[in-house]
């Protein structure tokens, strides 16, 4: 029972993640929703591993450490592509950047 | 006021305001950074002036010497001293020997006090709290204690008159000055030890407002300033005013012509100054210190005008004056040094980090008594 | 109310209860809903750091001590410092009208915030309608063991069963930095 | 030896020893020049000066030295000196200043007032507590707080008290002399009338007779 | 069991001074037992924790705070004494009741929020740095069992709580809407991000030769004497030495202080991210920097310094906590002896300062340690450490430094 509550609370993070990426215009806010999702991805890694038959084997932490790591070079390069856009197009508004022409 | 000009790099103007905290004085500068290094300064001053060359039109001659004092309230006894140049030279008065030694060594002890003083103030711009800033005021204090007992008053000293000096050395004020000039040494060795060796001052001071001497001379510099850059002018030894063609002194000069230099230049010139004072307490004559001649009220100088000029510790220092007979000078005009080193200070500063143009006012030593007058 | 005061006393308290991480939990779902809601990006911001904080104290509820402080130092001293520098270096400028008919439609932004919640709230239905209905559910979960992940245990795992995944993940890091830099670095006005 | 941290360590040695030495080596205990002002007064100098003040000799109202003659007022560069004359019952003008004020709020110091005076009536004080807590009244010093006894002067500026002494003494003297001598020379301007006189009764006897 | 052999109980306990601080909180945890008889309710076992726990959470804060009050006038008066004047002596005897003085001040001025700046993020931005500032203290051994949570993974928590500090200095810069204070934030945030490095290296340096992340146990590693009575603290080591002046300047950077304030640098940005700030929350910061200073030099002492090990083995009748708070102390001296002396970095040579010299310096350190480790810690391990540290160290002072500055190669020319 207590498992699908951790879940469930993963999922609401998740798609509160997916609203921000969807919904907002904002280079930066896509990459704080894509953030909020990578979080819910390693809060199941976790959930999973609390509630699993031999616990000591570890593989859910190893996966959430390195799924981290991950995720903040993501975000490095994230947002350098982002600081890039901005001094090309001098916004960072996701509905400019159409010019990707051949 | 971020604005985006060029490519996009957003310059932030700054202006490091007349209430700041080391600009020596009600001193602005309007700066515009790109991030850290400046790219546009312009200095903004008056804020201190105080009106003293129109003023002096309406008094008698001497009625503007005590005046002098708040030119460069740093060092106020070489005010007066380039003052009564002047006037002596306009009106041709003869100033009696022992009075010629008195002044030089009043005016090289304040030249000892102020370099003192830029040795303190340059650490404090440079964030060292104060400690050299407290070590050289214990030594500068002596030498003001020493003023005092002579003039009366530790720095507005009013002390030169035309032809002479107002009053003679008081008894055992001579064995006093010569003992305490014998530990002043000592002092400047404990400063070098403390900041000459420190990487952090020297990673802050060498390579920073570097000032070629072409570019000095044209900008119209004068002492330590200059002679950091290599320019051997020292109006000391051009001029050879008062008694200075008696005494032998070096006059040191540096290389490179950057903040360093001109740190360390005071550092010698403090050491060539204390020779200085040695040889006139040895050669000091009795006699009368004022020119009787000189009358001190209703004085009257001839038609005519003149420039006089002396080696201030911050620079040439002139006066030139045009009498026309009557008992106030016609006009009264005064050459400040410190606001002559400032006309350069953008040129050091453009391309430099907002920190080094502290370090860059700092090492200019500039008086704002001075500068607005 | 001395009995009412004795049978409170009484209470196992020291026994934490099983929901005790719903708090963490809470928090981490406010701040990311806040974080998505809000206009002021910096606002925004801060909650997501609030968020992953407590993100960071729900692991280590869970008994993932070790993770629970690599997230909070990696997400909150690094990541959360990221996003602040890249919004005060990407100051927005004014959102000039583009001459797309579709775009400056006067309700243009609420269907596209309307569409967007659909599509969100259709993957939450299912997430849950996963979690809670499919067969696999129903399956016996095994009790919550009162697993502590020992750093050492951690620490030999991490070098002898994962050491490949550490060296790449070590030169995809170095990569990814060098790449950050040149990127974000000002090409020198000629 | 100036290996890369040496310089920084020469200096930290420096402070160091300023900061035990204030403690334990007596001539590092002198460095420590902050004087506790309440409780340690300054010793200032002999020749040391603030604010102007008027001499008198014996008794305020009669032994006052200044004669109003406006010099100090008119040389003083900063204009802070105020003098009215003294008149008598009837009117006419008397050689004493009624009303003499220093705004000292306005004077500086500069003693151009002491050197300008003929009548060595104006000093150079040394008092430095003269701070107030209004602008203006309390700082304009009327002529009852600006008189001061010779003596006083002579306790402040000995050796300046002892040569304004001497001269006064000398002037005194001088005019002494000068009037011994003014009176002899009318004596004898009087003598040599009336010898010329008698000397015309002598002669006009025999013409009249 | 009644109040008067409570009573009669403290004087033993102070026979025994080594683990006083441990009687004393069993003692406090019988009183409370004994005013639950005496209120007639037996007292559960949880209050008894709880009550322990608070305890420990009082005796932490209660030092710290004590210990900020007290540096705050000590401070001014070794920085006076180092400049040849007093310091602080008008309020109480020897200036102590200065900080009762400067603590009324600062609650009685008036808090200015500026008009346009972010009331809330401004708000907030004093309690962000104080709170990890006052959680850093639990994981410090300050005595033999005597460490309030024993973490296994003690430094780890350490770094993860300290990064929150970088985040409130950056509400503080942006929040205030000025100028000077953006600058400052900026120059505050690059400095503890470079500075954080080398810090966290020197840290781990010691956790790999210790074996293990906890404090007590790094400290443990550190007990014993060599030949008698050279004790063998991590600081007496080539690697250890080196580890620990790259740490000390590391925190020096960290809580912004000395040759690094360049945040507040009066003479550039007159206050940087502070300058918006008056009265309390004013007070906030400068307790937040206070408590983190002490926090992180304490973690300085359990890592280099051997925590609560007495340095010499006659000397362990001092008991083991007075010896961490003598440490501390020594170390907050040299704070600001370090403070009196040296002036401020350029933030160009300050970053260059992190990135070229002080990382290199930590692979050194660690390749050093390495080789101490397994050249069996005895001669032949410290001569190789030794080389290993002391190449680098010279090689780097002078490319990095000395080739461009320096005082010796200066002429000057001197004309009759």
């Amino acid at each position: 029972m207590m498992l699908q509550v951790i879940l469930a609370i993963s999922a609401v993070l998740f798609c509160f993640g997916l609203l921000a990426t969807l919904t907002r215009s904002n280079a930066i806010m896509v990459l704080i929703g894509i953030e909020l999702m990578l979080g819910a991805g390693n809060l199941n890694f976790i959930a999973f591993w609390k509630f699993s038959t031999h616990p000591e084997l570890l593989t859910g932490i190893m996966f959430a450490i390195f799924s981290i790591a991950l995720a903040a070079a993501e975000a490095a390069v994230g947002l350098a592509i982002v600081i890039q856009v901005h001094r090309r197009l001098r916004s960072v508004n996701v509905n400019r950047a159409t010019q990707l022409k051949g | 006021m971020t604005e985006a000009d060029g490519a996009g790099a957003q310059t932030l103007d700054v202006s490091l305001g007349p209430q700041h905290p080391s600009t020596h004085g009600v001193f602005r500068m309007n700066v515009r950074m790109d991030g850290e290094t400046v790219v546009k300064l312009q200095p903004v001053f008056g804020y201190l002036h105080r009106n003293h060359e129109k003023l002096a039109e309406g008094k008698s001659w001497l009625g503007s010497m005590p005046f002098t004092d708040r030119l460069d309230y740093i060092c106020p006894i070489t005010n007066n001293w380039g003052y009564a140049l002047a006037v002596e030279k306009l009106a041709g008065i003869e100033v009696p020997d022992r009075a010629e030694y008195i002044r030089v060594i009043v005016g090289e002890m304040t030249r000892i006090q102020n370099h003192t003083a830029f040795l303190g103030f340059i650490l404090g711009d440079m964030g060292a709290w104060g400690s050299a800033l407290m070590y050289a005021f214990r030594e500068r204090e002596k030498i003001l204690d020493l003023f005092e007992g002579l003039t009366g008053a530790r720095m507005m000293a009013n002390y030169m008159r035309f032809g002479g000096v107002r009053c003679d050395l008081p008894a055992g004020w001579l064995e006093k000055a010569r003992a305490y000039i014998e530990t002043y040494p000592a002092f400047l060795d404990e400063m070098e030890k403390f900041l000459t060796g420190n990487e952090i001052l020297l990673s802050r001071l060498q390579g920073v407002g570097v000032m070629s001497a072409e570019r000095a001379i044209n900008g119209g510099l004068s002492g330590p300033v200059l002679r950091a850059s290599g320019v051997d002018y020292d109006i000391r030894k051009v001029d050879g005013y008062g008694v200075y063609p008696r005494l032998k002194f070096r006059v040191p000069r540096g290389t490179v012509g950057d903040c360093f230099d001109r740190f360390m230049l005071r550092i010698l010139e403090i050491r060539e100054s204390i020779q200085i004072l040695q040889q006139a307490f040895a050669q000091i004559p009795q006699g009368p210190i004022l020119n009787p001649a000189v009358k001190t009220r209703g004085f009257k100088p001839p038609v005519g005008e003149a420039y006089g000029r002396i080696e201030g510790p911050k620079g040439e220092l002139g006066f030139h004056l045009v009498s026309d007979g009557g008992e106030k000078p016609y006009r009264y005009h005064i050459r400040p040094p410190s606001l002559i080193n400032l006309t350069l200070l953008e040129e050091m500063c453009v391309g430099t980090k907002i920190a080094d143009v502290m370090v860059i006012l700092g090492s200019i030593d500039i008086v704002l008594g001075e500068v607005d007058r | 109310m001395h009995e009412l005061f004795q049978k409170i006393i009484a209470l196992p308290w020291d026994q934490a209860p099983q929901w005790l991480f719903l708090i963490p939990a809470f928090v981490m779902l406010m701040g990311a809903a806040a974080a998505v809601m809000l206009r002021n990006l910096i606002h925004c911001a801060l909650c997501l750091t609030l968020s992953f904080i407590a993100l960071g104290v729900l692991f280590m509820a869970l008994g993932a001590e070790f993770v629970g402080f690599v997230q909070l130092l990696v997400y909150v001293g690094a990541v959360a410092m990221l996003i602040l520098f890249a919004i005060l270096l990407t100051p927005a400028g004014e959102v000039a009208a583009s001459n797309n008919p579709l775009r400056n439609f006067k309700f243009s932004r609420a269907f596209a915030a309307a569409g967007g919640a659909t599509v969100a709230l259709l993957v939450l239905v299912s997430l849950l309608g996963a979690i809670f209905f499919s067969p696999h559910a129903r399956a016996v979960v095994p009790p919550a063991q009162a697993a502590i992940a020992p750093v050492k245990a951690i620490g030999e795992n991490l070098l002898n069963h994962t050491l490949l995944p550490l060296q790449a993940t070590a030169i995809l890091l170095t990569a990814a930095l060098i790449g950050a830099a040149l990127l974000a670095k000002e090409e020198k006005k000629s | 030896m100036n290996f890369p941290g040496s310089g920084i360590f020469k200096g930290m040695v420096v402070s160091a020893i300023n900061l035990f030495g204030s403690y334990f080596d007596r001539a590092h205990a002198k460095r420590l020049i902050t004087e506790q002002y309440p409780e340690e007064r300054p010793t200032l100098p002999e020749a040391s000066r603030s604010f102007p003040f008027l001499v008198f000799d014996g008794d305020p109202e009669k032994g006052i030295r200044c004669v109003a003659c406006k010099i100090c007022e008119k040389e003083c560069p900063p204009q802070c000196i105020l003098i009215e004359q003294d008149r008598d019952e009837n009117g006419k003008l008397l050689r004493r200043p009624k009303v003499f004020n220093i705004d000292i709020s306005v004077c500086m110091g500069c003693q151009i007032c002491v050197e300008s005076c003929p009548f060595e009536s104006i000093r150079m004080d040394n008092i430095y507590e003269v701070s107030s807590y209004d602008r203006f009244d309390s700082l304009v010093l009327p002529k009852e707080k600006l008189l001061k006894s010779n003596e006083y002067y002579h306790s402040i500026h000995p050796t300046e008290a002892a040569e304004t002494d001497a001269r006064i003494e000398a002037a005194r003297l001088k005019k002494e002399a000068a009037a011994k001598a003014a009176a002899q020379k009318m004596a004898a301007a009087k003598a040599a009338a009336e010898a010329k006189a008698a000397a015309e009764q002598s002669s006009q006897p025999e013409s009249q007779a | 069991m009644n109040f008067i052999d409570l009573l009669k109980r403290i004087p033993e306990i102070c026979k025994t001074p080594e683990t006083l601080p441990l009687e004393g909180k069993k003692l406090i945890l019988d009183f409370v037992t004994w005013l639950g008889s005496l209120v007639g309710i037996a007292v559960p076992p949880w209050v008894l924790t709880l009550v322990n726990i608070l305890v420990v959470i009082v005796a932490i804060i209660a030092v710290f705070l004590i210990m900020f009050a007290l540096m705050s006038v000590w401070e001014r008066k070794i920085l006076a004494r180092a400049q040849n004047r007093y310091g602080p002596n008008r309020v109480g005897p020897w200036g102590l009741f200065q900080p009762v003085a400067d603590g009324i001040k600062m609650l009685t001025k008036e808090d200015i929020v500026p008009r346009n700046a972010d009331k809330v993020v401004h708000f907030i931005a004093p309690i962000v740095m104080l709170v990890p500032a006052l959680i850093l203290p639990v994981l410090l051994p300050y005595g033999r069992g005597m460490v309030a949570i024993d973490l296994s993974v003690g430094i780890l928590f350490f770094f993860a709580v300290g990064a929150g500090s970088e985040v409130a200095i950056f509400l503080a810069g942006w929040s205030s809407r000025n100028k000077y204070s953006i600058l400052g934030a900026m120059r505050a945030i690059a400095q503890m991000i470079s500075y954080e490095l080398p810090l966290v290296m020197s840290a781990v340096i010691v956790a790999l030769v210790a074996g293990t992340l906890s404090p007590t146990g790094i400290v443990e590693a550190q007990g014993g004497y060599q030949f008698g009575f050279f004790p063998n603290w991590f600081v007496f080591t080539p690697w250890g030495f080196v580890a620990c002046v790259l740490f000390y300047f590391s925190a020096l950077a960290e809580s912004n202080r000395s040759p690094f304030d360049l945040p507040e640098g009066e003479s550039e940005l007159v206050a940087g991210h502070l300058t918006e700030y008056s009265g309390f929350k004013y007070a906030l910061f400068f307790m937040a920097e206070y408590v983190g200073m002490f926090a992180i030099n304490g973690l300085l002492v359990t890592l280099f310094l051997g925590g609560y090990q007495a340095p010499l083995p006659f000397l362990t009748f001092i008991p083991s906590w007075c010896w961490f708070f003598i440490k501390l102390a020594f170390l907050a001296f040299s704070l600001v002896w370090v403070r009196a002396t040296m002036p401020r970095f350029r933030i160009d040579q300050m970053m260059q300062f992190a990135w070229k010299f002080m990382l290199p310096m930590s692979f050194a350190a660690l390749f050093s340690a390495a080789a101490w480790h397994y050249a069996g810690r005895g001669l032949l391990g410290w001569g190789i450490s030794a080389v290993l540290v002391a190449i680098p160290y010279f090689a780097l002072g002078y490319f990095c430094f000395t080739r461009h500055h320096s005082a010796d190669n200066r002429r000057y020319l001197f004309s009759e």
